[in-house]
């Protein structure tokens, strides 16, 4: 038996006292420990931000990218190695700014892996910048007149992309965050949840009370309710403002990628090998 | 009759007129045949209408350009005529499509024939059957027999009925027919001996590079379609499933290439291939696998630059870019492939390298490999044995609890141990920021130090591990020593055929490694020759400025740049090697 | 009392403490006095919490760095007396928290003065005040007298009401009076002279650099935070208003460069600021500008690489990558300012030259340049007056229907007339491919090469309109020259003045210009001084590289190579000079 | 009166005969000449492929510029330019692959500018490989066994990031497409519409038959329909898969990015000069 304690290394995480990842961590370590995740089977990936340095937190294969780069990354992990259990954590700058295309092709092409973004609604790591989450009026450093723009609504466009899970959960929340991950992980294909969380140092809008405030749990907003139709789940979040948690979308009819290719016996790592002197000799026979 | 080593073929007219695969069917009837072949299409910027032209080059010996002048030219429209017949030899022979009523001002030494290319294929169906007729009276002008090319239409076309395959074969044999006829009143083309039967294969570099990655044991490619790379990962997406492998085209180049690294990360060999526009977009991928140690192969098929410049021509001027684009100190390899044969044994090493050195591997191919077809000896699946180098994969000590693998360990080598994930008792932490030995992010000088110095020193045995360079013969001491990289090598080579009967000692050295550059085994030939002369097609002399910055007899150093497009001839070697020996 | 010309204090504790605002308000009146001042903060990872030093240097003379030996050391933790004391020069002052119970080996040379900094702060309120008392005990220990202190925080704490400004003044008395009693046990220090009061600023080099975009009359920012480039484009955004510019913080560095370039080519002084990661990014776009002639200004703020690297440390090592980077023939500009004053003059200069010759230009910054306070002489608006190169913006001759205003014409300058949208009769194509002097893509040999030669004819006057390198003394001929690019320049600088008594002739010259390379001008300096010491902050010695390839007396050339993310030191320079000069 | 016609320069486009890019071509020649914009005030920006060919043969400022770039680069000549009317061209895969991060963030900053889309469903100038927004089962050459992914949603994705007009036409509809370009024109923000339109050459699936087919017109699917409602409008989208043609959404309400920032009385081009010494010195008194 793993313990939830064994999932973290050694190393002190350098976030600020009352940050919110904390919470995220301890979440992930909760999950993996009641799936009994072995610890090289695990490959937590992330890109760069305060929220992307939890891939150095968490005891297992963890690699710490480029900004707004880890999903790529992870994809390849996961067509490398199937066996692997991937997590993609990011933040929302790294999400939903420089790694917005990538986010959108990752879900439509819906490979088995859990993407879980830090939405904290600013940039932490660069010290409080407006991130494309930053609520209208918020004032930055790059927004001192408050931010003119509307927030994206992340989880529309998800469902948009074709995302196959869409979820939503605070980091503080820790029984229901830990219960919609271990949902996204036991999701076949693309999994995906906006976790807010608080950034105590730059964001003093959207604080552990705000979230307290103004984050409503689906169960309450509609007791019962099936994320399993579109239109649906859309309305939802229309009528939250997108202000919701819990699992909004879920799509089980869509193959995931892996189910789309051909059945492999192993993984591609385990295969580095020469083709075999027949296949290589049809091949070349082309050309011949 | 005459008999030749050597006989060159063009045809051109409008984009879709079937001139590629008329040139096609050449190609691979004689390359079955046993004739060694080069040829080389000549794209327009269009997609469908627009002057294209192939040119076949057909020979006794292993030729690697498509030569200087046309012996025989076929033309579907007047622009064919009006801009190619210039190019036709002394006494070569122009056809024509009557059709198009060519205008041609008779000269004494070239001549044209008009012959009933459209009124044929009209009498077969279709003018789709243009390309048949124009192949049967190919056939008959340079000589070759009827047999091998039906054997092929039957092949071709056997899946469309029988009555397709026959109408081919007629058109095909009228053409002929009305082609023998018409030479009877002029004199007599050459004609080319048999060839000795040979075990070849006749493909583009691409598809080298490609069937290299296969034998290489790649079995991921993630990759973004770019002219002149794209073939790459189309023919890696046609094959891949019969070795159970993986390909994802991605949405652009930036995730291309870090999910060939996630890949190779995990233990695949994964790898991409592209073009500069593409290559420049992985910089920021190539400095992260540089700092985290990733093994991943990348292929950049250069065309000519800057920007989107002329996606269709061929230059070398990704040299420096590939060197070092991706900030901070580079710590990477470039090696270079010196034919379209080397493609497919060069991609092997790059995977090799990529394993054994823990670090990202660039190819730098150009799109005169890339896109033009070759006939090479058959490609020998196991020359290249597969080397991981210090990969572990199983049995590995027991961790303390928490503990990691001792991922980057400094050693004398500079090389560390490396695990993947799945691995038991081999985790480790990877991060683009610098770290310490077990992956940890860490900033302190000593380690910082440390760890930089173990990444640059385990580059310094490179030069052991691969051919750094092909030369002609082994002399160092030369009046003169010609220097190339990539698709130059043809027209040195042919060149040096030439300039080696003028008496002067000459050498031809075709750079595979660019980087490390090996600078120490190099020494000797720029030390011992008095001249030395870099040709290279591009505008700023990027190879010249290597070697300029390593060896200090600056005066040595010649260029020939050549940038306009088009490939360097033998020729233009020959003449400017001349000027150089003064 | 003893007088001295040159003071250096420092100050520790965990992030979130005061450390930085103790040292900010310290800079700042001293800055209003007249002392030349030099300030560093050394960051760590840690967003709070974490160690975090302050130093601050007081000079009567310019400074440009750190200097090496700390005066005055206050520790607000045992972390800052355990990894700081050892930094303190002999006979200096340690001032340490009694609150946490500082633990001190007694040494004969240094003195530690545990004073109750937290007790005092505590009294007037908060922890919060622990800098005013810090503040206080510092200016009673080099001798500054309270006024000026007092003016300041009364100015400071104004808004928030008369209250606080009192308690603030109280904590600052009473550490100054703490410190003065504790100092009657002790050797006095010397104290610092009055200055000459003189016209300045004290402001960073990413400061300087903005202000310079202003008075450039860039009006059009935009930007993708990173460190430690991000202070630009916040200055930026915080001021723009007043000049009626716009800023644009956009997704990613792919969207700043091209956002500028679109700026730049329909008018605007359109620029961008970045710095490593961010900047290899960008290689595509600024093949594109390359290209198609667009006049973008991108500042790369350096930091140690490669990769995330260590984004708080300095590095030069984006010069070759700043170069090199962008697929095909590099057609750019490099210029590197030479301290912190230059940013604001050379990025003005750039604007210039980006509009001058048509093309990037490339700003190597670093962060000791862009993270260092510097008090500088009042910087002039007007010494760079503002050139447009080419541009016509009226009054152009009317166009026939549907022709094009001939923007890539060949020219003997290499430069064309060049206009932007809105313009009448000034139309023109823009495009990445290579084009016709119209702007039409073509693909032709003969327009290919004319263009090629044209963009790379026009850098050829660049060393003409930039002073390419600032150079200590005239004297060509030395027996050591010093050569370095960006924020070297201060340490070489200040080992300038050790070597300049040790009668060898010695010369430093800073590089300012880096592409096109100056060789011509820089020829007679290195031809003429015996031996070439290249000081550069990165593990490959790339500025010797450049060099190298250059000139062929590779004999001549030494390195001095720091890359543990430390600034060299003037020390360093020193001993490495004279083991040079042997 | 400047005439459609003069509205296209000498150069003969070098599409293949029968493409539907003639057609998106034609529409705004016909556009700018109702509008009778100056040739000088009209910027016309295009990424890269067949489709953004088109920043080459109309006559204006054209600018063709990197892969999925066009978008940001047409920003940045609006900043600099209010006066310019600026048309962004691009294709499929140039503006939902390579360029998506770039739109999303460009239908969020609503700048005042028409996004055309070209979207034939497959790479045309790299010669037939699978698009972002290629129909499931398509064969190319990346896709030889049929394509397995789902075609991305972007009009309903548009919708979720902000975009304030959103509409979908047909390059061989000359009217309706002239019409909605039109509005699109006269939308005062971020306008983007999706334009179908055959490649004869690699597309052998969607062409012209099969839009004419299956496309419908809005006016015929919801006669009086209002685009003023984003619900209504995501649930068309859902309910005509996609295929329907008119304008999908409209936003009146948010303002553009021009109206968040202070008015300019010039364009920030004809005003590269030194800050007035007042200015200046207020600056640089921060310093001092
Ligand atoms: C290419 C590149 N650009 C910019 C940066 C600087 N950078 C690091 S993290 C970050 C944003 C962090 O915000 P977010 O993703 O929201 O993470 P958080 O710190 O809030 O958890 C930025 C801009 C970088 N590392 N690389
Ligand atoms: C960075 C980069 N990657 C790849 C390419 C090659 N490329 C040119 S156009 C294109 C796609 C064209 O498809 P689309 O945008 O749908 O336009 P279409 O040709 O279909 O109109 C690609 C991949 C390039 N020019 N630049
Ligand atoms: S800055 Fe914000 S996000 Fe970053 S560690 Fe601190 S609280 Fe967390
Ligand atoms: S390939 Fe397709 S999109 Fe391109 S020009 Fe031809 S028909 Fe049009
Ligand atoms: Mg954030
Ligand atoms: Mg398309």
């Amino acid at each position: 038996m793993i313990s939830s304690r064994e999932y973290k290394n050694k190393i002190m995480p350098n976030w600020c006292p009352g940050c919110g990842d904390f919470g995220i961590q301890m979440a992930i370590q909760t999950v993996c420990a009641e799936k009994q995740i072995p610890f090289e089977k695990l490959a937590l990936i992330s890109g760069i931000g305060c929220s992307s340095r939890i891939g150095g937190y968490l005891y297992c294969y963890g690699a710490h990218t480029t900004h707004g780069r880890a999903l790529p990354f992870a994809q390849g992990i996961k067509c490398a190695n199937r066996d692997l259990q991937v997590i993609v954590c990011s933040g929302d700058g790294d999400s939903y700014a420089i790694g917005i295309g990538h986010a959108v092709h990752a879900m439509k092409r819906n490979m088995n892996m859990t993407y879980l973004v830090f939405d904290n609604q600013v940039y932490g790591l660069t010290k409080g910048q407006t991130s494309p989450r930053s609520s209208k009026g918020f004032v930055t450093k790059t927004t001192p007149q408050g931010n003119a723009e509307t927030p994206l609504a992340v989880l529309p466009m998800a469902i948009a992309c074709g995302c196959t899970f869409v979820a939503q959960a605070f980091s503080l929340d820790r029984r229901g965050l830990s219960s919609i991950i271990t949902r996204a992980m036991d999701h076949k294909g693309f999994s995906y949840v906006n976790i807010f969380t608080p950034c105590v140092t730059f964001n003093h809008v959207n604080t552990f009370e705000w979230y307290r405030e103004n984050l409503q749990d689906v169960e309450s907003v509609k007791p019962g309710y099936d994320p399993g139709n579109m239109a649906e789940a859309m309305k939802l979040l229309v009528e939250t403002k997108g202000l919701v948690t819990g699992v909004i979308y879920e799509d089980h009819e869509t193959p995931s990628f892996e189910d789309t290719m051909p059945p492999q016996e192993d993984t591609l790592t385990a295969h580095v090998e020469k083709p075999s002197a027949e296949v290589f000799h049809t091949l070349c026979s082309e050309f011949q | 009759m005459e008999t030749n080593h050597d006989f060159i073929w063009k045809m051109g007219g409008q984009q879709g007129q079937g001139v590629e695969s008329c040139g096609e069917i050449l190609g691979h009837v004689l390359a079955q045949e046993g004739y060694s072949l080069f040829s080389q299409r000549l794209f327009s910027s269009r997609i469908k209408g627009g002057h294209t032209t192939i040119a076949l080059r057909i020979s006794l010996h292993p030729v690697q350009t498509i030569g200087e002048r046309v012996d025989n030219l076929v033309a579907l429209d007047q622009e064919t005529v009006d801009f190619h017949s210039p190019e036709v030899r002394d006494h070569g022979i122009i056809i024509a499509d009557s059709a198009f009523r060519p205008k041609w001002k008779r000269t004494s030494d070239k001549t044209l024939l008009a012959l009933p290319i459209t009124d044929i294929a009209k009498k077969y169906g279709s003018l789709q059957m243009k390309n048949m007729v124009a192949l049967g009276m190919s056939a008959a002008l340079m000589g070759f027999p009827k047999e091998p090319f039906h054997r092929f239409i039957a092949q071709r076309f056997e899946k469309k009925g029988a009555d397709i395959v026959e109408k081919n074969l007629m058109a095909f044999d009228e053409g002929m027919a009305s082609a023998a006829e018409a030479m009877k009143e002029i004199p007599p083309m050459g004609h080319l001996e048999n060839p000795e039967g040979r075990n070849q294969m006749y493909l583009l570099g691409n598809e080298a590079a490609a069937l290299g990655a296969i034998a290489a044991g790649s079995r991921f490619m993630a990759s973004y379609p770019i002219t002149p790379a794209s073939e790459i990962m189309e023919y890696m997406i046609r094959v891949m499933h019969e070795v159970h492998g993986t390909v994802v085209q991605t949405e652009d180049e930036l995730s291309a290439c870090m999910m060939a690294m996630g890949a190779a990360y995990a233990g695949a060999r994964g790898f991409t291939a592209t073009s500069g526009p593409g290559f420049s977009l992985m910089s920021e991928s190539v400095s992260m696998a540089e700092m985290a140690e990733i093994p991943v192969v990348i292929i950049d098929v250069m065309r000519a630059g800057p920007s989107t410049g002329m996606p269709t021509k061929v230059e070398q001027s990704d040299i420096l870019p590939a060197i070092y684009s991706g900030h901070g100190d580079k710590m990477k390899i470039v090696v270079a492939p010196s034919s379209i044969e080397d493609c497919f044994y060069l991609t092997q090493e790059a995977f090799n390298l990529a394993e054994e050195f823990q670090c990202p591997v660039i190819v730098l191919s150009d799109l005169q490999f890339g896109l033009c077809k070759q006939s090479v000896p058959a490609l020998d699946m196991n020359r290249i044995p597969i080397s991981r180098g210090k990969l572990l994969t199983k049995d590995l000590p027991a961790l303390d609890p928490a503990a990691y693998f001792d991922r980057f360990c400094d050693t004398e080598d500079g090389i560390s141990p490396r695990t993947v994930p799945g691995v038991k008792d081999g985790m480790f932490l990877s991060t683009g920021l610098e770290h310490n030995s077990y992956g940890k992010p860490a900033e302190d000088p000593k380690i910082r130090v440390t760890q930089m110095k173990k990444r640059l020193r385990k580059l310094q045995s490179v030069c052991e591990k691969i051919q750094p360079f092909t030369i002609r013969t082994q002399e160092k001491s030369n009046d003169l020593l010609i220097i190339g990289m990539a698709s130059t090598n043809g027209a040195i080579e042919e060149a040096m055929e030439v300039l080696e009967k003028n008496g002067a000692r000459i050498n031809h050295l075709q750079l595979r490694l660019l980087e490390p550059f090996p600078e120490e085994v190099l020494f000797p030939y720029i030390h011992q020759s008095a001249k030395v002369l870099i040709v290279e097609e591009n505008a700023t002399a990027q190879l010249k400025q290597i070697f300029k910055s390593h060896f200090s007899c600056h005066d040595k150093f010649r260029s020939l740049l050549q940038y306009d497009g088009t490939p360097i001839l033998a020729s233009t070697v020959v003449k400017k090697a001349k000027e150089v020996l003064g």
